[in-house]
């Protein structure tokens, strides 16, 4: 059960990635990140690291998704 | 639909050129799998029994490795300096959605609960999950429930001057004790007996610098989180 | 279900290809696009996917977390530890590079209207 | 005395500054002087109580963080606390016509730079190593940025934006090292580095170059630098050139020397260092902007220290520390004396030094460029003599037929710009400096020709230092025995 679960998130999160690389809208690619950041969470969770996974959740998914839309704001949303 | 006009030159042939950097990678990688066995995280593993806490990642971080944590929040420390030096400052927040009553009510409800949470977080670091870091951004993330909700709130300047001040000097200060009598930086000079382990006060030093942490990084994030959001519109 | 996924050696194959699988995505993103935001989020993820790799290939999935509590009593049978503080490090880094960087690029933008890398330009006359 | 000073007070100072400022409006300033000064003196104690020192953090080396105060370490340490010194006594004299902003800020991210610096230097784990590159990079991003121009600004991103890929590469390193070892104790590592298989081996050592690499300015990895000299304040460039750069140099060659003690790649890096000494003195020669010139220069004087490291041969390790006092130095004169410069005339253009009108500043300026010239009876002159004769004793003819050109490249822009220093063209009104700045320029310059007319005074102690670098052996055993 354990390698299905690692399996299907990575491939979750792969696509994700690639989607909030290439995707056209500034914002969509930022909440497509924060998904990443949520992959990674449940993948640290599954690897038995609770204290990244509890970092990566206020740090990754949190924080810095805080920073880039205020950083969108400034920045414009163009393109 | 011609998938020429959508891939640009560019874009295939840095597609091409990570794929070839990335795989020659990871066939590296993958044919030589480690296997180690006696890592040093074993040994510490070991030692850790001496120290009285129950969290070891927590006493790898903040006792055998502390020195990187100390580089780690004066990394913060200067990050947000820098911030603060880039963005020009604003009273108000400029954000242009409007907090309705309900954000305003919950948020007032929500925040001390979140304090409060985020102070379990860094106080019990060395015996669950969490700690320093962890607590000290769950109180900025309060802080920043606030800053959206109330226009005009503002974090006390003089209060952040204060904390960080104070968390910074007394890392640093702990350290020192440390070397003038034990002779060893960062030393663990308060007791830390075993039986205690599990106990609120149990391992010396380490839950009096995880807390001193939590306090910076607190600090730190909420200085970045609200320069970020009242960074004012016109230059 | 999908027992044959569960060996040690497979689960290793997967976090690897997983992980290297993610660099390339960041270092794809690194080296076509050019908005500072999607930049970042490019070095980000190539971090991430450093840190996914780091800690998944130090896990045995036999062994638990090394915290003390329900019912262990002793450190034995545990994950490494040293993996989780260094990542606990390097992500907090990473974040205060990342918001450092956002804020250059705001500034910069306000000043020149200029949110791309390769129209830089201010320099080199 | 305990090494762990030289760390842990230029951080207490950067924590501390609100303290410090209860003391009257200069606090700070004054008191990172004061503390700059000690740690100056406490360099200097050291160097009395020859061997190697070890300072243990929380727990013994094998395990835990250590610092490894040597000849080799000490060196740079007195250096870095020399420079770090002479810039705070300029700041000093500079801040009364043309202070900086938030002069707290400023001092704060000084001391960080000193602190890290100095780490990057004493670490002898890898990990910790990374943390001290972090800090030391984010305060040169926030310095260089510091005046909020959009040149200062973008020459800030260019510089942030290729550290965080440098520091991506260097965690990847440090990640492969520990899963195949298991340890980030530098000694540790260099036991077992030769065991690993021969394709992780060259994947550690490729992602240490990159990571490394776009620091220590080596030529494919060094397009942002003239732009980030350009776009930064001349004042930063100095601390960029003589303690930022050195102290990454050092760190590069001390891991490698630990880790590849046979020299394995010998040989492509000193190919590597040529070629940027001669690509960057190629792109030198066509130049109109004093800034981007001497940053140029700086590229090109980099990558003849680092072809001397790279040969691991005592003699040349000892000219390449030669050169690297004899460059920081000059490099330190001349883009402060830039900053009186700038203050005057208002830009760079190269045609300013035509109208210079300063006798003092150009025989200063004419000193320290002779001394990046290599000519004799400057410092320069040794080191490069020492560089160029073991380059020539261990045959590597090719890479000594690529330096000698670069050199000679080098020294036509620099006559040409002793040229139109000394010419006759009509001069602007008389550049005045103070008495305070010209015994700050005239110590620096001193230095310079003291060393290089008495070079034996320090020969002996830079010959221990290169041997002691080269030395894993002793090295690994003096970590590896405390207990």
């Amino acid at each position: 059960m354990i390698g299905f679960i690692i399996l299907s998130i990575f491939i979750a999160i792969v696509i994700i990635a690639f989607s909030a690389v290439t995707q056209k809208k500034l914002a969509d690619s930022i909440i497509l990140f924060m998904g990443v950041g949520l992959g990674s969470i449940v993948l640290f969770f599954v690897f038995q690291a609770p204290d990244v996974a509890l970092t990566e959740a206020v740090i990754g998914a949190g924080i810095s998704s805080v920073i880039f839309l205020m950083a969108l704001k400034h920045l414009g949303v163009q393109r | 639909m011609n998938i020429k006009h959508d891939l640009p030159a560019s874009t295939a042939s840095g597609f091409a050129l990570s794929a070839i950097f990335v795989l020659t990678i990871l066939n590296i990688i993958l044919q030589n799998i480690p296997n180690v066995t006696q890592s040093a995280g074993n040994q510490l593993l070991k030692l850790n029994e001496t120290e009285g806490v129950a969290n070891a990642v927590t006493t790898v971080v903040v006792y055998f490795r502390g020195f990187d944590t100390l580089g780690e929040i004066s990394v913060l420390f200067i990050a947000s300096l820098g911030i603060g030096l880039m963005l020009h400052k604003n009273s108000e927040c400029n954000l242009k959605v409007q907090s309705n009553f309900m954000l305003k009510t919950a948020s007032k409800l929500l925040f001390p609960i979140i304090m409060l949470f985020g102070l379990y977080v860094m106080i019990y670091g060395h015996l669950s999950p969490g700690g320093g870091f962890q607590g000290g951004v769950i109180v900025a993330s309060g802080v920043l429930l606030l800053l959206i909700s109330d226009k005009s709130f503002e974090v006390p300047h003089s209060l952040i001057l204060i904390l960080e001040t104070f968390a910074g000097v007394s890392y640093v200060l702990i350290g020192l004790i440390g070397l003038f009598t034990l002779d060893i930086f960062l030393g663990n000079f308060l007791p830390n007996d075993i039986s205690q382990m599990g106990m609120l006060l149990s391992g010396g030093i380490i839950p009096i610098i995880y807390i001193i942490v939590g306090i910076k990084v607190g600090s730190e994030m909420s200085m970045i989180v609200q320069n970020l959001i009242k960074r004012s519109d016109n230059v | 279900m999908f027992e044959f996924l569960n060996q040690d050696t497979t689960i290793q194959t997967i976090i690897t290809v997983g992980s290297m699988t993610l660099f390339f995505v960041g270092f794809f993103g690194l080296l076509t696009q050019k908005h500072f935001i999607k930049i970042f989020i490019s070095i980000a993820i190539m971090e991430s996917s450093i840190f996914l790799f780091f800690i998944g290939t130090m896990f045995k999935k036999s062994l638990t977390a090394p915290i003390l509590g329900d019912g262990y009593t002793t450190f034995t049978n545990m994950n490494d530890p040293i993996p989780h503080a260094m990542i606990l490090t390097a992500i907090v880094i990473g974040m205060a590079v990342l918001a450092l960087g956002l804020s250059f690029s705001i500034e910069y933008y306000k000043l020149t209207g200029n949110a791309e890398i390769d129209k830089m330009n201010e320099l080199r006359h | 005395m305990s090494s762990i000073l030289f760390i842990a007070l230029p951080l207490l100072f950067g924590f501390a500054t609100p303290i410090l400022n209860k003391f009257g409006k200069n606090g700070v300033v004054y008191g990172s002087t004061i503390m700059q000064m000690f740690l100056l003196y406490l360099a200097f104690d050291l160097l009395l109580n020859t061997g190697s020192h070890i300072e243990i953090i929380s727990i013994a080396p094998p395990l835990g963080i250590s610092f490894v105060l040597n000849k080799a370490s000490l060196f740079f340490v007195m250096l870095f606390t020399f420079l770090m010194t002479m810039f705070s006594f300029y700041y000093l004299t500079h801040r009364k016509t043309d202070a900086y902003k938030s002069e707290t800020k400023f001092f704060i991210l000084i001391n960080m730079l000193l602190a890290s610096s100095i780490g990057l230097v004493l670490s002898s784990d890898i990990f910790n190593i990374y943390v001290f590159f972090e800090i030391a990079g984010i305060s040169a991003y926030i310095l260089s940025a510091y005046k909020k121009t959009p040149s200062a600004l973008e020459a800030g991103l260019k510089y942030l934006l290729t550290g965080s890929i440098a520091s991506v590469f260097l965690v990847f390193a440090i990640v492969l090292i520990y899963i195949n070892i298991g340890s980030l104790n530098l000694a540790v590592i260099a036991q077992s580095f030769e065991t690993l298989p021969h394709n992780i081996k060259i994947l550690i050592s490729i992602f240490l170059l990159i990571g490394f690499g776009f620091k220590v300015e080596i030529f494919p990895l060094n397009f942002w630098v003239v732009d980030v000299y350009q776009g930064s304040s001349s004042l930063i460039n100095a601390l960029f050139s003589g303690i930022v750069v050195k102290a990454y140099l050092f760190v590069f060659f001390h891991i490698l020397y630990l880790f590849l003690p046979s020299g394995e790649f010998s040989l492509f890096l000193i190919y590597l260092g040529a070629i940027s000494m001669l690509v960057a003195e190629i792109s030198g020669l066509r130049q109109t902007n004093l800034k981007r010139l001497f940053a140029y220069s700086s590229l090109g004087q980099v990558a003849l220290i680092f072809t001397a490291f790279a040969m691991q041969n005592q003699n040349a390790i000892q000219g390449a520390l030669y050169i690297v006092l004899a460059h920081s130095i000059a490099k330190f004169i001349i883009f402060l004396a830039l900053t009186n410069i700038k203050k005057e005339y208002k830009n760079f253009h190269i045609n300013r030094l035509k109208e210079l009108n300063s006798p003092f500043l150009r025989t200063i300026l004419l000193i320290a460029m002779l001394s990046l010239l290599g000519l004799p009876l400057f410092a320069g002159f040794i080191g490069k003599f020492l560089v160029l004769k073991s380059l020539a004793v261990s045959g590597v003819l090719g890479a000594l037929v690529i330096i000698v050109t670069a050199s000679l490249l080098e020294a036509v822009y620099y006559f040409k710009l002793t040229g139109f220093m000394f010419s006759k063209s009509e001069k602007k009104e008389k550049l005045s400096i103070g008495i305070s700045q010209k015994i700050i320029f005239s110590l620096l310059a001193f230095l310079l020709i003291f060393v290089g007319i008495l070079p034996m005074i320090i020969s002996g102690f830079l010959f221990d230092g290169a041997g002691v670098l080269l030395d894993s052996t002793t090295y690994i055993n003096s970590l590896i025995g405390v207990q």
